[in-house]
């Protein structure tokens, strides 16, 4: 495919200015951390509460951290209106949208990996026997959440005074993701059958395929003016 | 190369541009004039396919406009109100970006000559946010003709030159005309554009009052228009 | 050439007497607890690093509104270098409680009050460390820094109270722990000296670290003459 | 107070832009219920644990939410410097401050207002006696809240990755503030003797006394270039 | 009305201003020149305030820069390079929320006065983000003397301005040096300043060369030290 190259490019460019800062990764893994500590004032210490609802709370760290993360990533397109810039480039649309994709999955994924140990520590959660699994729901997760929040941080970041956008969207229409990552990653904490967490994870393999086939197409209109 | 048929833009109640037609062709170096709000930097955004015009069709280095969007970008270069350049990379960085993205040859030689006709090959390694309005400016213009564009649309390129610049731009488009590149490019210097233009396009409220080579209007007609 | 003055060189050797001494007392002369067996070693490390923290972030405040009042970049190079000292030691808290906690507690981490309060310590010290780092502008950096060291500091005895009185399940204090805190003499004495231990080590850290970073600042002067 | 014009301009200018575009108060509160309705189905419906930790949950949404509603309000001073425009005013920076906090609590308030139903409908809680401490309480936690939220976010807005650097400076300090409004909140909805509640009010008291003492002093130092 | 002993300002390891030492009285027109880069914009940052110079102080309408900021901010107008308008607010919003942060008295027929001046008053109910360039730097110039400020600090005023504009912003200049408001400006216009400028000072690499009156000059002496 001839736009592979330009793709790359974009990517190599987000990459390197991550690289140059740490802004995303770094920031993202701390505040990951610190959405966590906030989260266990919620609950009595020691409580039972705490370890049901640990996939919760690992869940919501990484939406909260993603979203910010994604307002980020789309953010330094907007500071000299790059982009227009962009745009002005001789690439497809779904180029772009590709490469947006893949540099955002790539760091809330690494981040998400770093992450996830220190949560295993805290909550002394047991993932030796369903780690392959649960390193699946994270990705297909992750995915689910990069696709729509790329679309809409792309809409949010274009149009002005709907600046209010991305989480206003990403959260209720990204509820379906969340939950049905909580739930997968709870039944399998929970040692439950391998069949219930099967008919999540399904769920979220079809919400995956259906958000990046939609958003694939529609990012064309969104980041045109 | 440029041909403009009916364009018109609103903005919602807004009528930024009405029926506005031309024509440039190849190696012609156009100045657009017109009074602050006239529509010229609507006009540039619509041949750069920035903004789809609300009607009208134009044509941009023979391909049309709406359809053909991929290579007209190939081949125009585009200067506009903003930089469109990343803060937080350096000059080199930048512009190996764009480069890359316009899939230019052999472009680290590219680069340093184009760092060196504006002056910047000592900043080249510093990040662009430290840079000087001037500076950012013409590193902007650098990235614009990176990829050796047929067409180059420039909204007022001079902003913020020193006259050592300014000089060094205006060789750089005349040698560009030589070679046969089209120029459209605003300018609030009359006397500027009419030195240097073969052929001069005033914007009057969103039409187009006048198009018409330097010789053929008179100085003060461009500047009654402008002054209502 | 002197990269080492004397004096620090005589703290980095007075450092080093007093270190040895303190492993030895750690190691050989307290005896082994009776529940816990050899583990329970670690205490004479731990609560010193969290003591030193302590002292350190305490430093990062007072060197703060030494640097607003005055402007003199050397306050606000001393609180830089107090901060990552700092940052270290309650690091070193933080992975000396779990290495202890497996054996005893049968987990390497509980939400009690203890140790979150640490965690938040934790974090709201590389907060401080990021706010520098982070500002495009190095003197406004030094500026926000020092902001955020105040405020932060403000934060250590409530953080610390607030979450004493929200739950708690880590030992209770043996220094002024009053009646029963049951530790034997040698172990006390041990502790004492490793406190005493600790602070001039973290002392020469200090002056040490922040020796560099005036010797950094010279050198980029020079480098702005040529 | 001669300052005292100012102040209500410059809160009368964000409450006008407010109005217009209605974003910070839109996004908190989808933010909020967005989260409360994620808790929702990380409990089982109905159960124990939901009525213990409805006050944590309530806390923890409206901690998150102010946090991108300070963002927001700190954004609009930049988009055009407008930051140096207000410090080229002949101005108290205290001014700016005490102003600053008013609209930020302001609006902070008003998506708490508006959330705090429907959380007494999902949670099922009964507020019906207590709701003057209540509110209380509410009042005196976002004003901590904002107190901190208005330096870190005009700190976080000069910084590189301006985004996510407000909450990680944020949400570590005012530990205290979210600890003391949660059990506030919870002996109050537990029904608790009103001793024990003033108790953890008096704190709440106290910590927005000191920081609002504290950071009034230190806000010249950030504003200022 | 200004006077400047001895500044400095280092970005990191760069020297963006050097002991640049220099006095205005009241009245005068000065305009700041020197090659892109050079620090004009700095300097003028440091003048309004915005930014505190490394070394040297400064006094501004008769006050210390340092010492007493807000009996500075009083008597200063500000042009800088962004616009420091409020995109979401119209015009008429945005003069009227920056007059009652000045206290200017007689607010409203101020700002119609203004916006007369600056031929804005069609568009006084816009949001300034839909205004072009020329219309957003006019209601900046406009901002930036609602309270009548005794020393004017412009950089680069007539970026962005149509030749209509140019002459009214020039005659409102003239008209307030006759007022006796100090006037320091950046331009890039050597004619432009070597016309209407009492006196010259050029800034080279950071450093004050040249402070003196245009006469005294000569534009071939300038140009090289913008050349480098
Ligand atoms: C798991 C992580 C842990 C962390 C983050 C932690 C943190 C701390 C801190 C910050 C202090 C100093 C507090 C003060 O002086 O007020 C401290 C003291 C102490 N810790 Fe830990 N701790 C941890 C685990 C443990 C464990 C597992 C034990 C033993 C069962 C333990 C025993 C002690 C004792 C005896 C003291 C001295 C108490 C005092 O004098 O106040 N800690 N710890
Ligand atoms: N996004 C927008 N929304 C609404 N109106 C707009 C928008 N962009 C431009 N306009 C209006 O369209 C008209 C033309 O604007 P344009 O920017 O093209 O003028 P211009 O000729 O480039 O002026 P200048 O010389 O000041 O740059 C103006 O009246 C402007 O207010
Ligand atoms: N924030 C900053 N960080 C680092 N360097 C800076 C910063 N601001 C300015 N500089 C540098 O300081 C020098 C002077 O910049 P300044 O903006 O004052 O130039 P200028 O004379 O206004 O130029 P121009 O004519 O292009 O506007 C330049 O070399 C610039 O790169
Ligand atoms: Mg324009
Ligand atoms: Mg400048």
């Amino acid at each position: 495919m001839n736009s592979l190259q330009q793709i790359y490019t974009i990517l190599h460019k987000d990459i390197l200015l991550e690289l140059r800062s740490k802004d995303i990764i770094t920031t993202m893994l701390i505040f990951s951390l610190t959405v966590v500590v906030i989260f266990n004032f919620v609950f009595e210490p020691g409580s039972e509460e705490m370890a049901t609802s640990a996939p919760g709370i690992l869940w919501v760290a990484f939406a909260f951290a993603s979203n910010l993360g994604l307002s980020r990533s789309f953010a330094r397109e907007q500071e000299n209106s790059n982009m227009q810039g962009l745009l002005l480039c001789p690439v497809d649309r779904s180029a772009v949208f590709t490469a947006k994709v893949a540099g955002n999955v790539l760091f809330i994924f690494l981040v998400e990996l770093i992450t996830l140990p220190v949560m295993v520590l805290f909550f002394d959660l047991h993932i030796g026997p369903v780690w392959l699994p649960l390193l699946g729901t994270l990705i297909l997760g992750t995915l689910g959440f990069a696709t729509v929040g790329t679309v809409f941080s792309a809409i949010s970041a274009n149009t002005r005074s709907r600046e209010v956008m991305l989480p206003i969207m990403l959260f209720p229409v990204t509820v379906p993701i969340i939950l049905a990552a909580i739930k997968s990653t709870s039944y399998l904490l929970a040692g439950r059958d391998m069949s219930q967490v099967w008919s999540w994870l399904r769920l979220l393999i079809a919400f995956d395929v259906i958000y990046f086939v939609v958003c694939f197409l529609l990012y064309e209109y969104v980041v045109e003016e | 190369m440029i041909r403009a048929q009916k364009i018109g833009k609103s903005f919602g109640p807004l009528r930024a541009l009405s029926d506005v037609n031309f024509e440039i062709s190849q190696g012609e170096l156009i100045a657009l004039l017109g009074a602050n709000g006239a529509g010229k930097t609507t006009l540039i955004r619509i041949l750069a396919a920035l903004t789809r015009p609300s009607t009208g069709t134009a044509e941009v280095a023979g391909y049309e406009l709406n359809r053909e969007q991929q290579q007209v970008r190939k081949r125009i270069g585009v200067v506009s109100h903003q930089t469109l350049l990343y803060g937080e990379m350096s000059a080199q960085e930048n512009l190996y970006f764009y480069g890359r993205m316009f899939r230019v040859p052999d472009l680290q030689s590219r680069i340093d000559e184009l760092l060196g006709l504006m002056e910047l090959k000592k900043r080249r390694h510093d990040l662009v946010r430290t840079f000087s309005r001037g500076m950012q400016q013409r590193l902007s213009l650098a990235r614009a003709v990176l990829h050796q564009p047929n067409v180059l649309l420039l909204d007022e390129p001079f902003t913020g030159l020193d006259i050592h610049a300014e000089e060094l731009l205006t060789r750089f488009i005349e040698k560009a005309v030589a070679d046969q590149v089209t120029v459209l490019m605003t300018v609030h210097d009359l006397d500027y554009a009419r030195d240097h233009a073969q052929r001069l396009l005033v914007l009057h409220k969103g039409r187009l009052a006048i198009d018409a080579a330097a010789a053929q209007t008179t100085r003060a007609q461009i500047v009654e228009l402008i002054r209502e | 050439m002197n990269s080492i003055r004397s004096s620090h060189l005589v703290l980095i050797i007075l450092t080093f007497i007093v270190i040895e001494i303190a492993l030895y007392l750690s190691f050989l002369y307290a005896p082994t607890e009776s529940t816990m067996g050899d583990v329970q070693r670690i205490f004479y490390f731990h609560v010193p690093s969290a003591w030193a923290s302590f002292l350190a972030f305490f430093i990062v405040c007072a060197a703060s509104i030494a640097f607003l009042r005055t402007g003199k970049a050397h306050w606000d190079r001393l609180a830089a270098s107090s901060a990552e000292i700092g940052v270290l030691f309650i690091t070193i808290v933080l992975l000396t409680g779990p290495l202890w906690a497996k054996p005893v507690w049968n987990v390497y981490w509980t939400w009690d009050a203890r140790l979150t309060t640490s965690l938040v310590l934790w974090l709201i010290y590389i907060a401080y460390l990021m706010v520098r780092n982070y500002t495009t502008d190095p003197e406004r950096g030094a500026r926000f820094a020092a902001v955020f060291g105040i405020i932060g500091f403000i934060d250590v005895p409530i953080v610390y109270m607030s979450i004493r009185w929200w739950r708690t399940l880590h030992p209770a204090p043996v220094i002024a722990g009053g009646e029963g805190s049951g530790l034997a003499p040698e172990m006390f004495r041990t502790l004492m000296f490793n406190l005493f231990a600790f602070s001039i080590l973290f002392i020469t850290l200090l002056v040490l670290s922040y020796r560099i970073s005036t010797l950094e600042k010279q050198l980029q002067a020079l480098k702005h003459q040529s």
